[in-house]
């Protein structure tokens, strides 16, 4: 158990809206070892923000609500954790590097500020008592870290005045500063164009590489996943549908939808729906009944309008929720 | 958040920085006895400049801080001042006063005739205030010696001495040191900036500070009554140390103060409810004056339907007075003629106008306007800043409607309607008014029907008549008495007649006071019933030298 | 298929008004003020008190069952003076916002379409003048210059009033003005007045519904306030503000006078601004 | 150097904005009927003091030209004589200036401070029942006329409690310190008389509370509702994802930028309470500007009028500059608007 850094078992997240309860997370399996890089990908809308803010306890009960399931973090079960224990949690275990760089930055303070405050208080958790000095210095090595050019004077700066880039880079700046064990990275770069996207991504992957960081990054810029993390995980309207090393899942995807993404592709901006796939992403006031795939599935069979599959192993770690590759 | 933490710690501090002050005088081994307070709210604007002030608050204000040459009596008869005495010479046209010795200024200077002679210059240059008491009648003011000073008359005016009370003396030296700029070339201002919150007299009473718009402080001062030791000119025991005046009479704070002995007297314009509840409930005494005013209903004259004096008797006759003072003034008295019964030179044998239908239709069918009655509609005026006067507009109204007149009533506040009562062709139908006399005399009161009178508040009626003029003139260059009063009667006949106000009644003036304040109308004055005082007319206040205060 | 939509539109609408139990109570009170202003004839008690009535001898009477918020001075049913002050107060608040809105609107739209021209900059500036000062002290003002009446109270208020919803659509119009549908309104030649009133007007509408309905409140505060300081409407008319300030006077004793109008005063603002709030809820998510 | 111009630009607007002010209210005042003249002498003076008054205060000549000797004495440093006190208007506004800015100044502080807290609270626990009180409760605050309140509150906490002064600004026989600034609480501080300054406090928590029960109610909301929007905001879900404690979340992270709404309301908050001073200085006896202009609008004294109303105007504008400035240093995006623009 001590090797599973995160492992989400069967998580159901609905959420409570004036149509009714959306039913968005359907029995999500995930699962992260100490020290791996995985990826998590899907469409948007899919529920793979919802899945990871869930791992750090962030959603906003109500109008979140949790149906069931557990999340153990270091084997501990998050959704019991006390609020002191989520504190603790945050400050020293896992970090979050938010979707969209411009609202993640507080607008009326400097970046200095924002990134001092986080050292000041994940340091506090690790017991130790920082001093101005300290911060500053420290602040000034992660800016260094993150390939900051003049970082006293972007310490001095509100976050208006950066470029999205730039933003970006203090975004990960601050997950660095805090947490060592787990780092999730929620679509970095998305909104910047590809070049300093691809820079963005490089950067991360470098610095979790010297820091043997777990990261979970959320990309459906299928190409920037593919350079970075070890296995992916492939995200279908609340549930897991496929999960495997990163090679195997690229030379050989099994479900049907991972495999309709990658025809979709070249495509590097995410937002709709990718073309190659029939149909859209589901009603989540009214899912499908089982597969949650199956009104688009060119294969859906009796059964998958019945229950949900769950993961079957095909090898190597190679999983895949699909009814053509298990069950009766 | 921030900021009221801020403040928090600026007062934690202040306070400590208070504290650990050295406290530089050394307690007073001989404390001084906690000042005596008179304190009474009043309606303002009150203006302290003898030459400028001629209001209620004013007039209750200017005789604390200067004197006149003559004063009227506790007795009623006019009486030595400044003056110790006086002579009439040349037919009535010349009148010399002499000074008393030894009266100093509140600057330390003596009063001679120099300054009586700047003060009368002073009053009717400038014009405003009680100059019009003078203004017709005073042709030029010298000073014959040091301690003489003579008046020279344009005309006879027969009342001049009851008027000459309302003739301040002001020290020359004091107003010249304090002149301002102005339009009186070398006099410049003649001292009116300066002496609007600031005195140059000799009363018992000083300015010690005046609050624009908020109250006015006075304190006692070393008098010339006390030290020239002058019977009736002294100081009364617990005579009030600091009198405030305080600029405001809304109900709900006179009588929260009254409550809290904040007050020692009210003014005269609260709700008699409130009066009546404060003795109730608040051991206030309420005291009444028997005024010279009276509450009136003056009709224009000049305007269809009032224009027609059968219309106007109507409207005479069909006013309930009884109810009036009853029900809406309790306390007050019926007119029983044309003016006041109080004034010296009333005729007691008009029979006053009182209600009864009968007449009233009678004389309403004899009017021109009787087979147009659903056309006409009359506009009446209160005043807002007396509320009592809506419930007399409604019982008008309601009056009128008996006779199938309508009726619209108008809430004006009291400036804007002297405003409205200025111009012959904005002036309402009906006006209700309180009018108070020039000087306690008939021809005080009727003098305002005077054709000079018309375009002001003190007569809506417009008469406009040349005879009245005539009659009323004549009357005031009367010197002797008997022959003035006789023709007063002429007069009060020749209005009568013309029926152009509805005499609604004879004020009282109700005030609540302390019941520790020792009130001198008690003394002074003639109890009439149980709580109300006549008093000698044309009597003043002059509260250090007729108010005790007891400890509260 | 239409009226399905609107159905289903109106279904949300009620949705997301109701989901907050305030904007129902304002709805209940303005409801039942309304109501209670156009039948106060049959409404009130005592009809016939409401303007010129004496009754000396049931003057004074403190709250009963015959007079249930006493009577006043002259005798009259305070109640029913009420009833009828409702009438007052909404109709100053009707005819300000009636007179007031249309010009300050009209202005509004053309400033904002004609942004940066000379047009935009006479009008704003104008209607900066107007809101230089806090309203209360120009409507004081102004009314001190006019005669006392309630009519006068109206106008002067109205002629504050209007730069509010200058300055609301001069907003609205010069954003929607770059919007494509204004473009290719002008492409095909449609004239000025008709892309104000047709293309842009339209979507103004519901913040301007959503200000007036917030308006009423502060309307009749300012007028009430008017009248308190005896600048509005005069005796006998059963105006709450004079019924207010007329019944000060005789505070403490006969406090209920005063204290009734006043507290009717307070529910009608309550009521509108709760209606008001409702509205605006509704009208924003959309 | 962008931000002296910005303040530049903004006085300079705000000189033509007064400009025409004066032109209006110049305007309207023509509409007045009667004398003031005859006004301001009463009704006895004779016809020529009448007369020589009017041609003193130019009221012979026609607006126009009445309005450019007014304008060119503005430039002067003199706005015309009073009616009602019959002093320079300037030395009026000198004399009752300072006790309605006391008054508005530290009513607004107070309430100001107490709305941000409850505005805060109620919002960081949106849907409480706390939340609940505070906003019924604020709803009610903002119906409440002034004027209601004021007599509402002298006799409850006046007559019936007596717990406050309702009157004037100090007791009776306590001297007003040396004036210094006029505020009576500074100036009893620079005397170190802190028993005036208790006193002068005492005297102001009734009046000011009715001149801002309706502001303390609606910047309640506001920052309610700010509170409200900014919790939902991401940078305050990253906050926690970093372990900030809440505490440091609400008093930072939450606080500064919520604040800026209610910070933007409040220069025009201070204003209004200047024209809510009218009334309630009237019923407190309060020697203010407001009290002296209600003198003056029912006494048609159109030169007072005049410069209470553009005094008015002025601070406006100035508080409207200073919370501007103050909105720019909370809140860089705006900062950077005013350097640019």
């Amino acid at each position: 158990m001590s090797d599973e850094l995160v492992d989400i078992r069967d998580l159901h997240v609905h959420f409570s809206i004036y149509e009714g309860i959306t039913k968005v997370l359907n029995g999500v399996n995930f699962r992260i070892a100490r020290g791996e890089k995985v990826g998590l990908i899907g469409e948007a809308g899919c529920g793979k923000t919802t899945t990871v803010k869930s791992i750090m306890k962030l959603l906003q009960i109500p109008p979140a609500i949790i149906e069931g399931g557990e999340i153990f973090l270091e084997g501990d079960d998050v959704l019991k954790m006390s609020q002191q224990e989520l504190q603790m949690m945050r400050r020293k275990t896992v970090s979050m590097i938010f979707q969209d760089p411009i609202a993640a930055l507080n607008p009326v303070f400097k970046v200095g500020d924002q990134i001092g405050d986080i050292i000041k208080f994940s340091q506090l958790a690790l017991g130790e008592k920082v001093t101005k000095e300290d911060i500053k210095e420290r602040t000034i090595n992660v800016l260094k870290e993150v390939q900051m050019p003049d970082p006293e004077r972007i310490m001095n700066s509100y976050p208006i005045q950066l470029s999205g880039g730039m933003r970006q880079r203090i975004c990960i700046a601050m997950a660095l500063v805090s947490a060592t064990n787990l780092l999730i990275a929620d679509e970095p770069g998305t909104n910047l164009d590809v070049t300093i996207q691809d820079q963005v991504l490089r950067l991360l992957g470098d610095l979790v590489e010297d820091r043997g960081t777990s990261v979970i990054l959320i990309s459906h810029a299928l190409g920037a996943v593919k350079g970075l993390v070890d296995r992916v995980y492939v995200m279908y309207a609340g549930s897991m549908v496929e999960a495997a090393k990163t090679e195997d899942l690229f030379s050989d995807p099994l479900h049907p939808y991972t495999k309709a993404l990658f025809n979709a592709v070249p495509k590097l901006t995410g937002g709709g729906i990718p073309e190659g796939i029939s149909g859209r992403i589901p009603n989540y006031l009214s899912p499908p009944q089982g597969c949650r795939f199956n009104p688009r599935c060119p294969h859906a069979m009796p059964q998958c309008l019945e229950d949900a599959p769950p993961f079957f192993d095909v090898g190597e770690g190679h999983e895949v929720a699909c009814y053509l590759y298990g069950g009766n | 958040m921030y900021v009221g933490i801020v403040i928090a710690i600026v007062i934690i501090a202040a306070g400590y920085w208070w504290m650990t002050q050295p406290t530089e005088p050394e307690p007073d081994p001989d404390p001084e006895p906690e000042p005596i307070f008179y304190r009474s709210t009043w309606a303002w604007p009150t203006r302290i400049d003898p030459a400028v002030g001629s209001d209620g608050s004013s007039l209750a204000a200017i005789p604390n801080l200067y004197n006149s040459l003559v004063r009227i009596t506790p007795e009623g008869v006019v009486g030595p001042e400044l003056a110790e005495g006086w002579d009439v010479t040349n037919g009535g046209l010349t009148y010399t006063f002499e000074l008393r010795e030894g009266v100093m200024s509140h600057s330390g200077n003596e009063i001679t005739a120099e300054d009586v002679v700047f003060s009368m210059d002073r009053l009717l240059t400038m014009g405003e205030g009680l100059a019009y008491l003078f203004l017709p009648y005073i042709d030029e003011t010298t000073a014959v010696d040091t301690y003489t000073v003579q008046f020279d008359l344009l005309k006879n005016f027969g009342p001049i001495l009851t008027v000459m009370p309302n003739f301040f003396v002001l020290d020359e030296e004091t107003v010249m040191e304090n002149l301002g700029e102005g339009e009186y070339g070398d006099l410049g201002d003649y001292g009116k900036e300066w002496l609007m919150t600031n005195d140059a007299g000799t009363g018992p009473y000083t300015v010690k500070e005046f609050l624009l718009e908020e109250k006015l402080i006075m304190e006692k001062f070393e008098y010339w009554g006390e030290t020239l030791d002058i019977e009736g000119f002294k100081f009364v025991e617990n005579a009030p140390d600091i009198m405030e005046m305080i600029g405001t009479t809304e109900p709900i704070t006179v009588r929260t103060m009254m409550a809290r002995q904040e007050l020692e007297r009210t003014d005269s314009w609260q709700p008699i409810e409130n009066l009546e509840e404060m003795v109730e409930t608040e051991g206030v005494e309420m005291i009444g004056e028997v005024g010279t005013s009276l509450l009136n209903l003056m009709m224009h004259t000049r305007k269809a339907p009032t224009d027609d004096v059968h219309f106007r008797k109507a409207i005479a006759y069909a006013f309930d007075y009884e109810t009036v003072v009853t029900e809406i003034f309790p306390h007050t008295t019926m007119v029983k003629g044309v003016v006041n019964e109080v004034l010296p030179g009333y005729d007691p044998s008009l029979e006053p106008y009182r209600m009864n239908l009968d007449k009233a239709m009678e004389e309403l069918q004899q009017s021109e306007y009787y087979d147009q009655l659903e056309d006409i509609e009359i506009e009446i005026h209160w005043c807002a800043e007396v509320p009592a006067e809506e419930r007399v507009s409604l019982l008008f109204m309601a009056n009128m409607a008996e006779l199938g007149i309508s009726v619209k009533i108008v809430k004006e506040p009291w400036l804007s309607m002297i405003e409205t009562m200025a111009d012959q062709e904005l002036s309402p139908n009906v006006v209700v008014v309180y009018n108070s006399v020039h000087f306690p005399e008939v021809g005080g009161d009727v003098m305002r029907y005077h054709s000079e009178s018309a375009p002001t508040w003190e007569q809506n009626e417009w008469l406009l008549d040349e005879t009245l003029d005539a009659m009323i003139e004549e009357a005031l260059e009367t010197v002797d008495q008997m022959d003035r009063f006789e023709k007063y009667s002429e007069i009060q006949q020749y209005i009568y007649d013309l029926c152009p106000t509805v005499y609604v009644l004879q004020t009282t003036t109700l005030r609540g006071i302390q019941d520790y304040v020792d009130y001198p109308y008690v003394e002074y004055g003639e109890q009439v019933s149980g709580f109300v005082y006549s008093v000698p007319l044309g009597f003043r206040t002059f509260y250090g030298l007729y108010t005790g205060i007891n400890a509260p | 298929m239409n009226t399905e939509l609107m159905k289903e539109r109106a279904k949300r609408n009620w949705y997301k008004f109701s989901k907050n139990p305030l904007s129902i109570v304002g709805l209940v009170v303005v409801v039942s003020i309304i109501l209670i202003a156009i039948f106060a004839d049959f409404v009130a008690p005592y009809p016939q008190h409401a303007f010129v009535f004496v009754d000396f001898k049931n003057a004074k009477s403190p709250p009963t069952l015959r007079n249930l918020a006493g009577t006043d001075l002259a005798g009259r049913d305070v109640l029913s003076r009420i009833f009828f002050g409702f009438r007052y107060s909404l109709l100053m608040a009707v005819s300000v916002l009636s007179v007031a809105t249309p010009p300050g609107v009209i202005l509004g739209l053309l400033a904002g379409y004609m942004r940066d021209t000379w047009v935009d900059t006479v009008i704003m500036r104008v209607a900066d003048v107007f809101l230089s000062v806090p309203s209360m002290v120009l409507a004081l003002a102004v009314c001190s210059m006019l005669e006392p009446t309630l009519y006068n109270a109206m106008l002067a208020i109205t002629v504050m009033w209007w730069p509010w919803y200058t300055r609301l659509v001069y907003g609205l119009s010069s954003s929607i003005k770059n919007e494509y549908f204004i473009q290719a309104a002008e492409v095909t030649g449609a004239s000025t007045l008709s892309i104000l009133l047709g293309e842009i007007l339209p979507n103004c509408l519901s913040p301007i519904f959503t200000k007036m309905t917030l308006d009423v409140g502060w309307v009749i505060l300012i007028g009430s306030t008017l009248s308190f300081v005896g600048l509005g409407a005069q005796p006998p008319t059963p105006d709450l503000g004079t019924m207010v300030s007329d019944g000060s006077k005789y505070i403490p004793s006969q406090w209920w006078i005063s204290l009734f109008p006043a507290l009717f005063i307070v529910l009608i603002i309550l009521g509108f601004n709760l209606l008001g709030d409702g509205l605006r809820d509704m009208l924003a998510g959309d | 150097m962008n931000i002296k111009k910005y303040v530049a630009y903004r006085l300079l607007s705000s000189l033509f904005i007064l400009f025409g002010l004066s032109l209006l209210i110049f305007t309207l005042s023509r509409l007045v009927p009667g004398d003031p003249a005859r006004l301001a002498l009463g009704a006895m003076a004779p016809q020529w003091a009448v007369d020589r008054l009017r041609e003193q205060l130019h009221l012979n000549e026609p607006i126009y030209v009445q309005y450019f000797y007014w304008v060119t004495n503005v430039v002067k440093g003199d706005l015309g004589q009073s009616l009602v006190t019959r002093r320079g208007v300037f030395n009026d506004i000198l004399e009752f200036f300072p006790a309605t800015f006391e008054l508005v100044m530290f009513s607004v502080l107070i309430s100001s401070s107490l709305a941000i807290f409850l505005g805060v609270t109620a919002g960081k626990y949106a849907n409480s029942l706390w939340d609940n009180l505070v906003r019924v409760t604020s709803y009610v605050g903002i119906a409440i006329p002034s004027f209601v309140w004021a007599i509402l509150s002298v006799f409850i906490f006046g007559y019936l409690l007596r717990w406050f002064p309702t009157l004037g600004r100090l007791s009776s026989g306590v001297i007003a310190p040396t004036k210094v600034t006029g505020l009576l609480m500074v100036d009893s501080l620079i005397a170190g008389r802190l028993d005036i300054f208790v006193d002068a406090f005492y005297h102001m928590i009734l009046p000011g509370s009715s001149l801002v029960l309706g502001r303390l109610s609606q910047e309640a909301r506001i920052t309610r509702a700010s509170v409200v929007e900014n919790l939902n905001k991401d940078y305050i879900m990253a906050a926690r994802s970093f372990g900030i404690p809440e505490r440091t979340i609400t008093l930072k992270n939450l606080l500064k930028p919520s604040l800026i709404p209610t910070v933007a309301v409040m220069g025009m908050d201070i204003a209004g309470s200047m024209g809510g001073s009218f009334i309630i200085e009237t019923i407190f006896n309060w020697p203010g500007l407001g009290r002296y202009g209600i003198s003056a609008m029912l006494s048609n004294d159109i030169n007072a009028i005049v410069g209470v109303v553009m005094l008015i105007g002025i601070f406006f504008a100035f508080m409207n500059i200073i919370v501007d400035l103050i909105t720019a240093y909370l809140d860089p995006r705006i900062m950077m608007k005013m350097k640019s623009g």
